[in-house]
């Protein structure tokens, strides 16, 4: 029982000290300590969801802490689980962090401001899950924004692109904080009352309108931190820009905490709703879900590309919480269960296999300051261990077995299929599509990941400094293997949260499925079931490719395996590095398939000589696809914008502080609100 | 049980061992035989493998572990594959785990690998290859798994075994009009994930034709023999897995061996009379544009949400419980 | 007949009727466009044959046969004829497109995967639409309903997007043929006269378009609808 | 449908096999089996030869009916048919190509040219015969050799 508050109380020292050592500590040896201190956290926050998942809760009032409302936390398996992800992901990235700071010197993410934010950052990763009132919940929210934000500028120096950036990512964060203001102090407004409890009961009280309206508000606040089509305009610039180590916290743990809040608000505060709110939030997710993953197919910038692929993933929950919600409005407790467990599980998968990623990621952008896979290729003989951690996060990513995103997407497809027996022309048509959705996805994902590894680690470097690559430092290599391990964990038994699954798809009122247990997972329902048990399909895969190799080995006559022999050039030179194919073009029939989706920008401007126009002296070839939603739907809004800020330039600066000061505002503002409330 | 359940199990891998070859030389004899051809006999393909293994591997400069690992590991998925899609009996020790949606993605697997190591080679065609075998194979998998869903819906479960088995008593679900376009609709998946005319053209000598073949152009001696083999299994399997889905008469469901005798009979000639057909419709399709397989695609696609609508709302079964 | 072979039959039926028309967004070539339609109106037929011989109605039957002769044999013809007709003249006439161009749906104006995703669209759409009638009284035939319905959507479809004249004949054709399904299935079998007239006016209209399409090629040298656009300019 | 009536009409147009051809079996050709995958290298011909391997393996002469088939790289093909004089650009690619099959390997010389760069003997352009190129195990005389000849080439190597 005791033991939540102690690990909680233990993290915030933790968070606190680190912050405290990153801005004292001479340049030398503050990564060591912020890492081990930040890690410190990362544990402490991950026990406490850990014992959270295990049954036990903690609710209290800590009344001096904050002026005006006091600051209430309540700790259950919901955010347990959220929590513990959070944890988990910050130890690993943490002792990541240490190596990575290494090769930076006092600027960037060596910093003495960035190293401070870093531990600070991972507190509020943790504590967000654990607020209960709605001032705690949206100040911890603002300082992970906060904090989150400044870390992305570290590097700001080195690169231009970054403040752009920050300006974006500022922008749409804040738009949301503001949203979420709104939304959360209209429901605490008529609820009559701001603890998370009051707002339980104050729900039954309130006219389906404010839900409806309250719901929108949040709903959109927290899309749009899961970074969610048509709200993800922030991610793909944020996360490539971040440090890598930051880029992981973010896209394996930030971006959770808006499922978190959809969950939390959705289903726990209002108690579920009309169909329409979870229909708004499937096609939000559906959307996501596909536009991310063909975005990411398009993408040839390796952390962009993983960005997209984590707007995709976080599409694939939300369609999972949104069908639980349509299950729930029909009815069945059983079955949103079901799919709420699968979009958690997913959850968790998604932040084991999408650190890792974003960690092999950074290694490769320090071992060879490149981004864009068609620069890079070859990575495998020069740096294999980092090769294999990617592969090994990629096979988690595609969402086949014996990868760890198989087991939730195989669940998300279960819950989905088994849907249908809810009855309603509804579920009969948008199940189906939302089952092509998760499948289409997956295609793409495979694609997707096939071109991140293959045309980057594999095959020879394209570039003088894809061929100068070395393998990281033992600390990168030691957190992505912590993340490793988790990965092939959660792949091969997924049992081991099964209960924990259960009791958080029960702190919102579902029955618990039992899906995950021991080495399987298992549906039943009545009438209905399915069964998957990822051990025994690594068990047949390994003995039938031992039996497959053994065989071919006692069969062939010619054992001695002819080395090194020169690739088949038809004849011709030896094929150079620039005739393999790059990202670019291993995308292209896709770009082609998906023309009218992604409208792509190509132009060709031929150059005569000056003599004849029949001669040509140049061919110049272009090619980019935008991001067709973002210039549709945020090039309107800024040119407005940027029209009334010539009228108004006092206010829309494009200054982060103006923004950043919005914000700030909107939160005293708030909590006043709240006070003047009672 | 279990003792008739795991002779079941032997005799379905082997008869799939030993015959997707034989399949693959018989289909190629149909087409010789219709194009006026004598053929080189259906054991060709056998003689094939043979003489491969007796040939000298060879491993390309720059090539890593995807290279080396990619063949042994599509015969491996295809392999499993062969053990769990229910064949002969419908009452086998592995029946709780052959899932369908399990036998895709085991599919998909097989072919990320080729496809990784054709990127491997760092070759132009190998990418080439690589890149036209992914974006088909994710077009495909929407058909697929909405065709899946289909099938699912009146048996109540992604249990292979137990569609199966429902559709072997009550061959009702088979003439409706949602079995009728799942059928369809899967058909087409199948000749895209064992690539067949029109989507691909398995015996082109033209590098920018390709889309398999491209991407094995550096594979020698046995690891060929292994991607040879490795693409019969898939094809013999699929063949299979279409034959006892919709018409899984004769499939044994109890634990008599007789009967799994009988079925093996039984499956044997279905999916002969099935590789017959398909080499005969080959010969006169042509393979379509690259850019002309998302129609083909997409009309499957249409045709698997036909067969789930039309299950739910025309269905008496299924649908609103 | 048993129910259960009736309701086994019908929805058979009902399948190749949605399937002929779906397949008519699929395919590009006039000819294959006209065969498929002459198959739906088989198909057509058989649902009215289906529903006569169910209820002992002899006027349906009669109406069947009636709808079998006139849409599986006789419209099918006069297209085919009009169709061999271009074919013949294009291939002949120096320095004019050929037969083939005239003979194949080229270009549609949305292109065949995304003509294929909407009729996936318009289907679910007229399910969604026909449930309530559905669930009026939920019988075979009326569970079939929005087969006709889907057809109506896809021909109307097919009437905007096809450029070929002759292809949107085909497209009002379609059309027709959903509006008589969803006649026979929602109210299993409007009279006689009524299908009679019906079928009658298609007739004129269908002589009329061909008519109108020939006047067309021997203006312009080709069927391409939107050619007819520089009589605006 | 038109096809089908054509498939019936035609019929079998190959002809029957003529007696196995006399002559050994070439050493290497043992392990083959009557499994011969065929690589065709132009090294330089007047594409008489081409013409003609193409008779060879068309349904008439049905080279495939002996267990050769033609292959699209040299990694699968266990014989290559080399056809022409070896002009000075083809020697490199040549070498390549044979090097490039895996062992055991069987090169073919296919017409006159091929064997003592019959017309073009001492052209500028011709490096030599194929024999002073890479090794040859197996020679087709002729100019060009008539498909009944390819295909009984082929079958000595096939054993079939």
């Amino acid at each position: 029982m005791s033991l939540i508050p102690a690990a909680l109380a233990t993290a915030t020292g933790l968070g606190v000290a680190g912050a405290a050592a990153g801005l004292v500590l001479p340049q030398r040896g503050r990564g060591a300590v912020v890492g081990v201190l930040t890690a410190g956290v990362g544990v402490a926050g991950g026990a406490s969801g850990v014992a959270a998942l295990g049954g036990s809760r903690w609710s209290a009032e800590i009344p001096g802490l904050l002026p005006l409302a006091g600051t209430h936390f309540a700790v259950d398996a919901l955010s347990g689980l959220f929590m513990a992800v959070a944890g988990a992901v910050v130890a690993a990235v943490a002792v990541y962090g240490v190596g990575y700071v290494a090769g930076h010197g006092a600027h960037g993410f060596g910093s003495r401001a960035a190293q401070a934010l870093l531990p600070l950052f991972a507190l509020t990763l943790v504590l967000v899950p654990a607020a209960a009132s709605v001032s705690t919940f949206l100040l911890l929210w603002e300082l992970m924004a906060l904090t989150s934000l400044l870390l992305v500028m570290a590097e700001h120096r080195a690169r231009a692109s970054v403040r752009e950036a920050a300006v974006w990512y500022a922008v749409m964060t804040h738009l949301g904080l503001v949203l979420l203001l709104a939304g959360l102090s209209v429901y605490a407004s008529q609820a009559g009352g701001e603890t998370f409890a009051a707002l339980r009961v104050g729900t039954a009280a309130m006219s389906p309108t404010v839900r409806g309206l309250v719901f929108v508000l949040t709903a959109t606040a927290f899309a749009s931190k899961a970074g969610l089509v048509p709200l993800h305009a922030w991610l793909p610039r944020a996360h490539p820009e971040a440090p890598s180590a930051v880029s992981a916290l973010m896209s394996a743990a930030m971006v959770n905490l808006g499922v978190y809040g959809l969950v939390r608000v959705g289903f726990d505060l209002l108690g579920g709703g009309p169909a329409w709110w979870w229909l708004l939030v499937m096609a939000m997710g559906g959307l996501s879900a596909v536009y991310g993953i063909l975005q990411a197919a398009m993408a040839s910038d390796l952390k962009r590309l993983l960005a997209y692929s984590t707007s995709e993933n976080m599409g694939l929950v939300v369609l999972g919480v949104g069908a639980a919600g349509l299950f729930a409005h029909a009815g069945d407790k059983v079955l949103a269960g079901l799919a709420l467990a699968a979009a958690l599980l997913h959850v968790v998968n998604h932040s084991a296999f999408k650190s890792l990623l974003f960690g092999a990621a950074g290694s490769v952008l320090r071992a060879t300051g490149e981004r864009n896979l068609d620069l890079l290729g070859g990575l495998r003989a020069r740096m294999p261990i980092t090769a294999g951690l990617f592969a090994l996060g990629a096979l988690g990513a595609v969402a086949l077995p014996p990868g760890n995103g198989f087991i939730s997407e195989w669940l998300l497809l279960q819950s989905m299929i088994h849907g249908l027996a809810v009855p309603g022309v509804t579920t009969a048509i948008v199940l189906p599509l939302a089952v092509a959705v998760i499948a289409l996805s997956a295609g793409l994902a495979a694609a997707v990941f096939v071109k991140a590894l293959g045309v980057g680690f594999f095959a020879r470097p394209r570039t003088e400094q894809a061929a100068a690559a070395q393998e990281s430092p033992l600390l990168m290599l030691a957190g992505m293997g912590l993340l490793a391990a988790l990965c092939t964990a959660l792949a091969l038994v997924p049992g081991l949260l099964g209960d924990g699954l259960d009791r958080a798809v029960a702190v919102v009122g579902f029955a618990g499925t039992h899906p995950v247990s021991g080495g399987g997972l298992r549906v039943r329902l009545d009438e209905v079931s399915a069964s998957l048990s990822p051990l025994w399909v690594v068990a047949a895969l390994t003995v039938a490719l031992g039996a497959v190799t053994a065989t071919t080995r006692w069969a062939s006559r010619r054992q001695r395996r002819r080395m090194n022999a020169r690739l088949w050039d038809c004849g011709g030179g030896a094929p150079t590095p620039r005739m393999a194919y790059t990202a670019t073009s291993f995308a292209e029939p896709l770009q082609r398939v998906f023309d009218d989706v992604l409208a792509p920008e190509q132009d060709v401007d031929v150059t005569p000589v000056r003599e004849s126009a029949y001669l040509v002296e140049r061919v110049a070839f272009r090619n980019r696809v935008p991001d067709r939603i973002e210039h549709r739907l945020y090039r309107p809004v800024l040119d407005f914008l940027a029209a009334a800020g010539q009228s108004a330039r006092r206010l829309a600066g494009g200054s982060v502080h103006t923004y950043l000061g919005y914000g700030f505002f909107g939160l005293v503002a708030l909590l006043v609100v709240l006070v003047v409330g009672w | 049980m279990n003792t008739v359940g795991y002779a079941a199990i032997v005799l379905q891998v082997g008869a799939v061992v030993a015959g997707a070859p034989l399949l693959t030389g018989l289909m190629r004899q149909t087409r010789a035989r219709l194009e006026g051809r004598a053929g080189a006999g259906v054991l060709q393909p056998w003689r094939d493998v043979r003489k491969l293994l007796r040939k000298e591997p060879i491993t390309p400069i720059g090539t890593g572990p995807a290279f080396r690992w990619a063949p042994p590991l599509l015969v491996a998925t295809s392999l499993v594959l062969a053990v769990l899609v229910p064949l002969v009996s419908t009452d086998t020790p592995v029946r709780a785990r052959a899932d369908l949606i399990l036998v895709v993605s085991l599919l998909a697997l097989g072919t990320l690998a080729l496809a990784l190591a054709g990127l491997d080679t760092g070759t132009a065609f190998g990418g080439m290859g690589a890149s036209r075998e992914m974006t088909i194979a994710a077009l495909v998998e929407p058909t697929i798994l909405v065709a899946v869903f289909a099938l699912s819906i009146p048996a109540g479960s992604t249990n292979l075994p137990v569609i199966v088995a429902g559709a072997a008593d009550q061959p009702a679900r088979l003439t409706s009009p949602a079995g009728l376009l799942a059928i369809a609709a899967l058909a087409v998946a199948v000749l895209a994930e064992s690539g067949r005319l029109p989507v691909d053209n398995p015996s082109t000598h033209l590098e920018l034709t390709m889309v398999h073949e491209a991407m094995v152009l550096e594979y020698a001696g046995p690891d060929l023999a292994l991607v040879e083999f490795g693409a019969q299994l898939r094809l013999a399997v699929l063949l299979g897995l279409l034959a006892s889905l919709f018409a899984p008469w004769g499939i044994a469901t109890g634990a008599s061996l007789t009967a799994v005798l009988l079925a093996l009979l039984l499956v044997v000639l279905k999916v002969t009379v099935l590789g017959m057909a398909l080499a005969a419709a080959e010969v006169f399709w042509a393979k379509l544009r690259l850019f002309r397989v998302p129609e083909l695609l997409a009309g499957s696609f249409l045709l698997a949400l036909l067969a789930v609508t039309a299950s739910y709302f025309l269905g008496t079964e299924g649908g609103a419980r | 007949m048993s129910k259960g072979l009736f309701t086994q039959l019908l929805d058979l039926a009902c399948g190749a009727f949605l399937l002929a028309a779906v397949v008519v967004l699929w395919r590009r070539e006039l000819a294959a466009i006209v065969r498929l339609f002459a198959l739906q109106g088989f198909a057509l037929a058989a649902v009215a044959l289906l529903l006569g011989l169910h209820e002992d109605r002899w006027d349906l039957i009669a109406v069947a046969a009636g709808i079998g002769a006139l849409r599986a044999g006789l419209l099918p013809y006069l297209i085919r004829r009009a169709l061999t007709a271009f074919v013949a003249e294009r291939d002949g006439g120096p320095g004019r497109r050929g037969g083939s161009e005239e003979a194949r749906e080229t270009q549609p104006l949305v292109n065949v995967a995304a003509s294929l995703l909407t009729a996936a669209a318009l289907t679910l759409l007229a399910y969604a639409v026909a449930r309530p009638l559905v669930e009026l009284d939920p019988t075979p035939a009326t569970r079939a309903l929005p087969v006709g319905l889907a057809v109506v959507l896809i021909g109307f479809f097919v009437l905007v997007t096809r450029r070929r004249a002759l292809a949107q004949v085909v497209g009002f054709l379609l059309l027709d043929n959903g509006i008589t399904a969803t006649a026979f299935l929602a109210a299993s079998g409007v009279p006689l006269i009524v299908e009679l007239g019906v079928s009658f006016d298609v007739l004129l209209a269908v002589l009329v378009l061909q008519l109108l399409t020939v006047r067309v090629r021997e203006a312009f040298g080709t069927t391409d609808i939107d050619d007819l656009r520089e009589l605006h300019d | 449908m038109g096809l089908l009536r054509k498939i019936r009409d035609t019929g079998r147009v190959a002809e029957p096999a003529p007696p196995e051809p006399d002559g050994e079996q070439p050493p290497a050709a043992k392990e083959f089996g009557g499994s011969v995958q065929v690589r065709c290298v132009d090294a330089g011909s007047c594409n008489g030869c081409e013409i003609e391997i193409a008779g060879a393996f068309n349904p008439v002469y049905d080279a495939e009916r002996y267990g050769a088939r033609l292959v699209a790289s040299p990694r699968h093909a266990d014989v290559a048919l080399v056809t022409g004089p070896v002009t000075r650009n083809m020697a490199e690619p040549l070498r390549r190509t044979v090097a490039a099959m895996p062992e055991p390997r069987l090169v073919v010389a296919v017409g006159d040219c091929a064997i003592n760069c019959g017309e073009f003997a001492g052209g500028y352009g011709v490096e030599g015969a194929v024999s002073d190129v890479v090794p040859v195990d197996l020679v087709v005389p002729g100019c060009p050799p008539r498909p009944a000849e390819i295909v009984a080439a082929l079958r000595r190597v096939t054993g079939r």
